[in-house]
């Protein structure tokens, strides 16, 4: 039986048109790390504040560890939560706000101090026990409030957008360094969170959220590359996704963009001719064109802009009346096309995702 | 663009200080001209010299570690609570605390020994003796007209001091850390409130000491009928009196100051 | 959890409640005894029938709205500029607005007094002539009295609407738009603060109209001072009038309320 | 001449130990759009607040469209600025507030009127005109504030970390959205941002700045392949950096990670054998080893973790006791190699950076 458990969970707030989550059913192992991914108001936090008992669903059971703790106070449910704005306790040192949650427990002082150290440790910042969260930047307060939470050892440790508040430089590496320690330590973890890649870099399995329901549970990949619903494969990375016109269902052809396009056959089932579909491309997967070479599914337009943007060069190709995105991996010799040269891109059928 | 505005910024600065010394500075030189064409201290000796002086002004300084203890005990639950489940009824409680402004002294007085000067019955049942009989209730009574009074001043401190604090989380950090309301109030919230609670506590102690009207009509013996009592009488006491007054509050001020420019880094950390 | 901490909630609601309407309900009771054996509006009647009622509240009300127009001068630039310029310095100034109840109302009067009822010479020129001559240039004298003391919840109510809005971004959004301090302050500013200013103001109403001790000691016709004298020789007439100065009070709480309720989005949406 | 020239400024607050910004020299063209990128506190936004007129420099010129402006008054600049808080106006309607600056001047109700309608074309907002901003998303504000800044047709446009309140979908697509509208208007800009990302993106050319100081300028692909310093090559982008012992300086060979590594010779000029240097390596540019081809410059580790970040599989490889990172383009056919398995890794010494 899995570790932890929620079923037909729904939170509808007071004086609420709609609610918050509707129909969150979700099992979770020991030791994975799950990600709740969705934009704004999708109810991600909400189910995760249902979990720390901040909030008492208004229906539905949420099953920890063999035992319902839907109707137990938060004080009593033994889970470590990280939040966005770090929450450390200002009028206490780095190493009281870490042992705090022992000190009430009443743990005996000399083990309070051994677990601190240990924590410590773990989170790189053995010199900084005596400082006061003030004194710190905000990665080493989110680090410590990381090992405050652990230091009880939870059964299970929620964390909501804990790098939101920090610099993109920042957030990358902290975000390796809480998946280490979660790892390491194999603690079964919740984390939610708005930004895709954090999700995807992170989680055994990803929850995309919204609207408040669930529109897709797997892994990072699969989300990916097998999104089942048009939000999930917008909302996950970078996507091309054009109106196509069936032209040949049983042999998979549609028209896009103007031009005639092969795509897995078996995406069409059900699909007349004429009917529109539409048809979704990852930029990755759309190639640069090799000079005289044939190959199928090829389209071919003029360079609106290339943004480049780091390991890949993102280049915005005129095709018709919509604007395709084609990304090329870097190079130092890499030499992008220039704005208003004519271009042509292919891709391979199996690239192409049928949506609705 | 710092040198563009500080014209303005002088012309207010010296408008406000004028606002305040004048009168000020006026009160002082009167204080020292007790002995006719000579500066001297003689009006101060003379105001320090009455018994009555050390017995009202302690007594005033009982009843205001009373009202501060009380008030205390009333508004930091309170706050606290409005904080953190009801932040939207927070401008109406603080409508309320402010009442005892609108509701003068006089009345709030009135109100009081009308009520508990009669035995205090509810269905016909005495739930309460009369209060004004013997001096430690009447005492009682006093207290609770000060905490009315010095609730605005109380509440405003605490209520500041939570908003420099991010209540809500910190309360959820506390209880997924194990921690039950006894624990958070003690452990959590009331140390961060610490300069709050010291900066109200210091302004409540200046009000009670220096209160008439309640103290008046109550007829107990405290600073504020005394120092009333001297302004009949005397002509430069007085003034003397509030000098050193106005002196304990710098002095106050001081100290506030002081305590809370060391917490200054928690409030600034925030940022 | 909302259902553990309700007991506390209740009893503080309780407690809360009980501490402001027993006195009140005495009071409103009493007020209703003036015939014996009976419950009737006659002290009511009574009350509002002396002419020197309307007279002194009249008077009372031209005051307010004359230190209510002064303080707005005084105290929104002031606090504006604190809040762009010297957030730091928030504290002091918070502290010195809170002076007048430092300094007992008795003890600014003597100053303004002792001060004003003498040619006001700087360095031997005459600057001012005695102010406490004219009734006019009393009156004056009255209204900065008056000032002083509604200085806390004006510069509170201002303050906390300023802190409502991000000033220092809003002043630099306006400035970058070609907007001079005159412009920022008329037309970005002060819309912002409309509902802390009626608060501020209202309150400021409340107080000038019940306020006694300075306009007794300048010797001027206000509702105060009458309010004492009924106090001296009526028995229900002051009940009566407590009652209704309470209503009023609920009445204008009615008012912030409604108004702070329209505007309700502007300050939620910061979240 | 060029149309911003900031010369030598420096700014130290008061009471500062140090300066915010030291040696500060700059020259903007008409109509290009630079970003400022580094951490908090590395004085980018002092930089852009001395621009603006917020702050007045210590010392140094700051001249735009010929003319001295350091001791003008920020209202009399003309220049349009945006903030990481939106700043909307609270007591005005979106129309309002984007006619604001112009009314502020005094132009003809018509006037403005029709310039307000042409900013709500502009920004896609034509509908909301007579909303009030807590009426309006984030990304909506933020759009409104873009509106009001350029309506008044500022000399010059800036904008201050506008993305960093907003949510990452949210942020990819208004970037975009300000970049097209800069183009279209020609208008020229300063960006100021701490995220990489979105400076290569956006910007003709990108300013790195680290403690106050410029490190770098530079077009995108040029910060990117080719930093200069080792700060810029490690905060712009993700790398591989680790020391490595110079083995023959003219030959170009370098031990790294207990292999013999072929780097450019002219990189190692003035090193001598037995030298310590830093190698950088882009993630993108090394290349999982075809079985069985012998290609120079290879690294053999095994893996620690992959981690799917969409578009790109990176994969942890652990050679001796450093960990390199690798990375794949994405496509659902991508077989990523199993944790724990042993995997060779290629790259061309082209592609190695020496810093230091």
């Amino acid at each position: 039986m899995a570790f932890l458990s929620l079923t037909n969970v729904r939170k509808v707030f007071p004086n609420a048109q709609t609610a918050a989550v509707e129909d969150f059913t979700l099992d979770v192992e020991k030791g994975e790390f799950v990600s709740f991914l969705g934009p704004s108001g999708c109810g991600k936090t909400t189910t995760l504040r249902m979990i720390a008992g901040f909030e008492t669903p208004t229906a539905g059971a949420i099953v920890m560890d063999g035992k319902e703790i839907s109707n137990e106070r938060p004080n009593q449910r033994n889970i470590g939560m990280v939040f966005q704005s770090y929450a450390l306790f200002p009028n206490m040192t780095v190493a009281d706000n870490i042992g705090f949650g022992l000190k009430v427990k009443g743990a005996p002082k000399t083990d309070i101090k051994q677990r601190v150290t240990e924590m410590l440790a773990l989170i790189k910042l053995e010199q900084l026990g005596g400082r006061y969260p003030y004194q710190l930047s905000g990665g080493q307060q989110q680090r410590v409030a990381l090992a405050r939470a652990i230091a009880i050892r939870p059964k299970l440790l929620l964390l909501d957008e804990p790098l939101s508040a920090l610099d993109a430089k920042i957030r990358v590496s902290l975000r390796n360094e809480i998946r280490a320690i979660q790892r390491q330590l194999g603690i079964t973890t919740i984390y939610v969170t708005h930004d895709q890649e954090e999700a995807l870099s992170l989680s055994d399995r990803v929850v995309v959220m919204n609207h408040g329901v669930i529109e897709q549970v797997g892994q990072p990949f699969e989300i990916y590359n097998f999104p089942k619903t048009a939000f999930t494969a917008s909302f996950v990375g970078t996507l091309n996704m054009h109106d196509a016109t069936v032209l040949d269902a049983a042999a998979g052809e549609v028209r896009l963009a103007g031009a005639s396009i092969a795509v897995p056959s078996a995406a069409l089932g059900g699909h007349r001719a004429g009917d529109t579909v539409k048809v979704a491309l990852r930029p990755e997967l759309l190639y640069v064109h090799p000079t005289g070479a044939a190959v199928e599914n090829t389209l071919t337009g003029v360079v609106e802009n290339v943004a480049f943007l780091g390991a890949v060069a993102r280049i915005h190709l005129a095709v018709g009346d919509t604007t395709i995105l084609v990304d090329e991996f870097n190079n130092p010799q890499l030499s992008v096309p220039a704005i208003g040269s004519t271009l042509t891109t292919y891709f391979t059928p199996e690239s192409c995702m049928v949506l609705g | 663009m710092a040198r563009r505005v500080s014209w303005f910024a002088w012309f207010w600065y010296v408008l406000g200080a004028l606002y305040f010394i004048i009168p000020l500075w006026g009160t002082f030189v009167f204080s020292l001209q007790k002995e006719r064409g000579t500066f001297s201290l003689a009006a101060y000796q003379s105001a320090f010299a009455d018994p009555k002086f050390a017995e009202t002004f302690l007594y005033s300084n009982v009843m205001a570690v009373l009202t501060i203890i009380f008030s205390l005990l009333l508004v930091v639950p309170t706050a606290y609570w409005v904080h953190l489940r009801v932040p939207r009824m927070r401008p109406v409680v603080e409508f309320i605390t402010l009442m005892p402004f609108v509701i003068p002294a006089i009345v709030l007085v009135f109100g009081l020994i009308k009520t508990f000067s009669r035995p205090l019955t509810i269905l016909g049942v005495t739930v309460l003796p009369p209060l004004t009989n013997s001096s430690l209730s009447t005492d009682f009574l006093l207290v609770a007209g000060y905490v009315v009074l010095s609730l605005p001043y109380m509440y405003r401190a605490v209520d500041n001091g939570l908003r420099a604090m991010d209540v809500g989380t910190l309360t959820e950090a506390a209880q997924s850390l194990g921690a039950g309301w006894g624990t958070i109030l003690w452990r959590i919230i009331l140390p961060n409130l610490r300069s709050a609670l010291l900066s109200g506590a210091l302004l409540t102690f200046a009000i009670v000491v220096g209160e008439l009207t309640i103290a008046t009509f109550l007829g107990r013996p405290a600073f504020g009928p005394y120092l009333a009592l001297i302004g009949n009488h005397k002509v430069y006491e007085p003034a003397a009196l509030a000098i050193v007054s106005f002196g304990l509050t710098w002095l106050a001020m001081g100290i506030i100051d002081r305590v809370t420019r060391g917490q200054g880094g928690t409030t600034t950390g925030a940022h």
